[in-house]
């Protein structure tokens, strides 16, 4: 039976709670509730109130009592129930979780879980996908899985990472990806890209939702005889900047590609890297799609309008190979 | 907790301010019920409100007691179960319809969803999601109020989940400090989405963390707005006459789950039966009968007047457009 | 006499609080004390202490209260002790602040003041240059002046901006830099970069304190005989596109220069946006120099190895000079 | 407020046994001034501290009165003022002054500066810059002990000012929910930096908050590490028998300027002069000759020995070079 993304994070964190018993879950609602999106869901009854806490509504307590039980052996995974609300407990991530390592050597092994994205009419407040902000704070990973089989594999090797590790999770992709996930035990690399449909003509790199859409819009061309390969970076830092380069010392051509704002967005990181690297590759610009710079809307047609689309992407492939 | 049993409070006012008064609250509470209960029970599941959708079941006394003592320069910063105070402002349904399904006439025209609305010029400011992010600012509006040498106060609302934010605690801390005008109104009904008090609070009442910041405190039955409406009075004089903050603390109970998906399966069935027959509605309703200040038909009428404005309402927004995607990028910055 | 950058600062805002009575400031020590880098001395004795507001360590009730305050009409100008202490009002900043106007039509005319950068043996949390975080953020606009005359003219033209500002004034600059201010009032307009040096050969793009290592760098290279453009940016947001662009397809070839972390920064962007829009023009790749991705190190060694230095620069535009 | 007169606190032990404690006392307390001094009066005069220099001059007695009741595997979270903790722990002055002057031999090898260290095998973490941050992260460590079945406690240290962050109301709100073995130490000097009291918190005691977390507190005085040290004892057993978090408020005063660099000027001249009289080390030394516990030589030889380990420690410390560059890029993450 196919698994879809929601059970592969459950069953990840079940897998890493059984097998380890310093892996515990703190956050608000995540006990008998399951979980505002349920990804806890059945957890208490198996594990109990010790190893799933239910947190009052205070994140940044949530990080730091993390990082606190991490000191004492513990592997703390908290639950922010949407990535929205990270930015209440920006501080003990960005400034304490980071930067402890380096500063004197004592390790962070936390994973900060965040439901992220639109397309949920979740409005302004339930919709961001601000992993910019981490992927710019040294001593942070971040992960974004895209599919059922690296979020499983992902969030375990997130729980077993000996680093701080702010691990997005897209809410359209919850219920919305499934497929049939390996037999038996596995983790996949945190700082590994995918490729994740080959071609010549086109990179694309992308991450999260973007994925699927990037995929959507390969097809479509694909009709026109443009061959599109689809680069999922599923880690920001780690930066698979290899994988990157190689597709596009490849392609000759590349579009970025995220659901998050264009300015500032880890797109430019992207484009930059490419552009400095491998320049003499280039057959074209290194285009960018992104979100517009504006808060996400919550109305359908205007969230419509604020994602990314299909047809964007469509468009820019064909432009950009007729370059 | 079990359901705060206090004796209904007696204003001291002739009987007919006191009818005049009952007759708002009705009026009031009814409406914001009304206007829930359509776009809970009947939009929402008809996949036209999109979106999460909270709601203020049982708790209509408090936006309804306080908001009625507020004068009009007073600037309120709503929670998300306080509609009723949109109303007295002077929003009208309708448009809070059209914000709830997304359309143009809606407070924030399509771009924000349920309660994250506000309309500076009626004096309503608009939370955002993050619980208690309104207590500071709320505090900022007070002591701006105070810079202006204005008497009037900020009235801020949350729930007591909320309590527990740094921002709470950093808000009231610094509005104390100032000796700002500000109003505290807690909501406490007993739960935060799925959490309840104990795992919220180890203090018995949040009147108790009043002592932290030096201000008074007290705690009212959330499901009278009478009780409501006097200890405003009592709050909003101590803030306007620069004594600093104030703290109420209304017990009430959340008769719905948080928010329209969750069917609150972890609430003991008995809790919304005890509290279901302390529903402030009701009460009010007989008590305008038993005190002679309406008639049972005077307060029928009024609840037919709501249910009429509210069909209408709802006709209306739902022949607001969609907004056009070309709105999508305007207004983020002030216009050149 | 030469003003100083942090007297200008100062100046502007004296200027504007005389002018309009509904600025006022809050923040930490900022009365009787002065501020931690006395910006605000000898403000509280001509305003008193209505004007000038000693908060509580409370910097997400800082920013908050600005807000509030300014939806009833006044202009608050809110200080963080230290920009790295900014993570602890970020929900404030960037959830409250940044989108009102765009949600509910409710301008936030506030600005929130940030001593940033390194170079003063601050350590890892008195020397963070986090503008990257908030330029990623619409609706917020971001400034961090390089000189004293755009100091002073920038932080009254913040004031009376009607959006939220993140005004970034670097501390090692404060008493470092100084000139001749022009005589009278004058502002300097939000988002309009000054070509701080011209030439012909390469561009560096750049802001804050790295324009004066830029501009060290253009006049060692210039005994080379390679003439070099430095563009200072002064904001982040809103971005002056046309005069970076303007200036690469001049030189045709670009160095994009911060003193933040190098991966996510804003040097990301600007290097994507050169790539894709002019890369016709281009005769080589855009590099960046920034610091490498590690929090601010304390001790002097470390932090020298840090900062990105002249001598960096110049080995850079030689090596494009020669491409 | 005037500095809080208490009477001597007398411990229930054989004089002994007192006399022991009272010498230990004296040698941590009078180590941290000597080591303090030295940074802040000399290195830093002399350029070879570089950065900020915060001391806890004045307040010794807080660290060593809590420090010596602390099991080994009791965590501490040491504020900024709080250096002795590190010499109870085993951690020696020299790698102190290395730290201060971004030596490789400094506990964070000069990547970090000042009192921002820690040892994780000495059960001491390391402060960030922002107040009250480790409020949060000791609430977790204390949270983890009561998982892994410990009867170990979480000592954490704060001032005054730090209460007003958001962090320190999570933090201590989540420990009282969990009740977890939290031991919370302020020093309240009543400065935060330039900041006094009055416009920090509108409560008079910042024991009063405690209240709000439903948690006992109680007020010692800060300058008498017999008293800290009973209190100390009463905290930790609360906390290891599981009744959860204990505030202790040590009414203190900060006997210099915030850092090296302020002259504290806005403190009345007065109150360096109360205070001054109340000297912890001082008064110790009195009552350890008065009690009989120490002869006058015996308390100068103390202090003799004293300067001379610091002597050597700088000697040593000035000798340590500083990083290599090469080191920059290191440990970020775990290396591979
Ligand atoms: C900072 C933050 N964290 C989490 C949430 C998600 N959330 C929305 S409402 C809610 C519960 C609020 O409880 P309470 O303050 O008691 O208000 P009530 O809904 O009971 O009126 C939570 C956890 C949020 N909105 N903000
Ligand atoms: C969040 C935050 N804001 C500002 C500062 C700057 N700062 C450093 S110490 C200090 C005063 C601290 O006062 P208190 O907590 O009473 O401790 P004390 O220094 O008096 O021991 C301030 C404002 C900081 N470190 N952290
Ligand atoms: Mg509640
Ligand atoms: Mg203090």
């Amino acid at each position: 039976m196919p698994t879809t993304y929601v059970e592969a994070i459950r069953e990840g964190i079940r897998e890493e709670m059984e097998r380890d018993p310093n892996v515990f879950l703190l956050g608000e609602d995540i006990g008998i509730y399951g979980g505002a999106f349920k990804v806890t869901q059945g957890l208490l009854d198996q594990f109990g109130e010790r190893r799933i806490v239910d947190t009052p509504i205070s994140e940044s307590a949530i990080v730091g009592a993390a990082i606190g039980a991490s000191f004492m052996g513990l592997r703390p995974v908290a639950e922010m129930q949407f990535s929205d609300f990270i930015s209440c407990g920006f501080d003990q991530i960005v400034n304490y979780a980071a930067k402890c390592r380096y500063r004197w050597n004592a390790p962070v092994p936390i994973v900060v879980r965040a439901p992220c994205g639109g397309g949920i009419h979740g409005g302004p407040f339930h919709s961001q996908q601000n992993e910019a902000w981490f992927a710019h704070t040294p001593g942070l990973k971040v992960v974004l899985p895209a599919t059922a089989r690296d979020a499983k594999g992902l969030i375990k090797a997130a729980i077993r990472d000996n680093d701080p590790v702010v691990f997005f999770e897209h809410k359209a992709l919850y219920r919305r990806v499934k497929e049939e996930l390996p037999e038996g035990e596995y983790t996949v690399e945190i700082g590994k890209a995918n490729v994740h449909r080959v071609g010549s003509d086109i990179s694309v790199i992308t991450y999260a939702a973007m994925v699927h859409t990037a995929a959507e819009a390969a097809e479509i061309v694909a009709k026109d005889g443009i061959s599109v390969e689809v680069v999922d970076l599923r880690t920001l830092t780690p930066l698979d900047e290899e994988t990157i380069l190689e597709s596009v010392k490849k392609t000759s051509k590349a579009i970025v590609l995220h659901e998050a704002n264009l300015t500032g967005g880890f797109g430019g990181e992207i484009a930059a890297r490419i552009t400095e690297k491998v320049f003499e590759y280039l057959d074209g610009p290194v285009l960018r799609i992104a979100a517009p710079d504006t808060p996400v809307p919550f109305s359908s047609t205007l969230e419509e309008a604020y994602l990314p689309s299909v047809d964007q992407v469509v468009e820019k492939l064909r432009w950009l190979a007729a370059y | 907790m079990a359901a705060v049993k206090l004796e209904a409070v007696h204003i001291d006012r002739g009987t007919e301010a006191k009818a005049e008064l009952s007759r708002k609250f009705l009026y009031y509470m009814a409406l914001m019920r009304e206007v829930e209960e359509r776009i809970e029970r009947r939009l929402y599941r008809q996949g036209k409100v999109l979106g999460g959708v909270y709601v203020g079941r049982g708790q209509e006394a408090i936006p309804v007691g306080s908001g009625l003592v507020a004068r009009p320069d007073d600037v309120l910063f709503p929670s998300h179960r306080d509609l009723a105070l949109y109303f007295i402002r002077g929003v009208h349904p309708r448009n809070v319809f059209a914000q709830y399904m997304g359309r143009v006439d809606g407070l924030t025209r399509g771009r924000d969803g349920n309660m994250h609305m506000g309309d500076l010029s009626k004096g309503l400011v608009a939370i955002i999601s993050a619980m208690a992010a309104s207590v500071p600012v709320a505090a900022g509006a007070a002591m701006a109020m105070k810079y202006q040498g204005r008497d009037s106060v900020a009235m801020v609302y949350f729930g007591d989940g909320a309590t527990s934010r740094g921002d709470w605690h950093e808000g009231i801390n610094l509005a104390s400090v100032q000796k700002a005008p500000l109003v505290l109104l807690c909501n406490n009904n007993q739960y935060a989405y799925s959490t309840p008090l104990s795992k919220q609070m180890a203090c018995q009442n949040v009147a108790d963390r009043a002592v932290g910041y030096g201000i008074p405190a007290e705690i009212v039955d959330g499901n009278d707005p009478f009780a409501i409406y006097e200890a405003t009075r009592r709050a909003v004089e101590h803030a306007r006459a620069g004594n600093g903050p104030y703290l109420i603390e209304c017990k009430t109970f959340r008769m719905t789950g948080h928010s329209a998906h969750d069917p609150a399966d972890y609430v003991p069935k008995k809790m919304f039966e005890e509290w279901g027959a302390m529903c402030p509605i009701q009460r009010m309703q007989n008590r305008m009968v038993e005190e002679g200040w309406a008639t049972g038909e005077e307060v029928s009428d009024i609840l037919a007047r709501i249910r009429k404005e509210t069909d209408e309402a709802i006709e209306w927004a739902e022949k607001s457009p969609y907004p056009d995607p070309s709105e999508l990028t305007e207004r983020v910055y002030e216009p050149k």
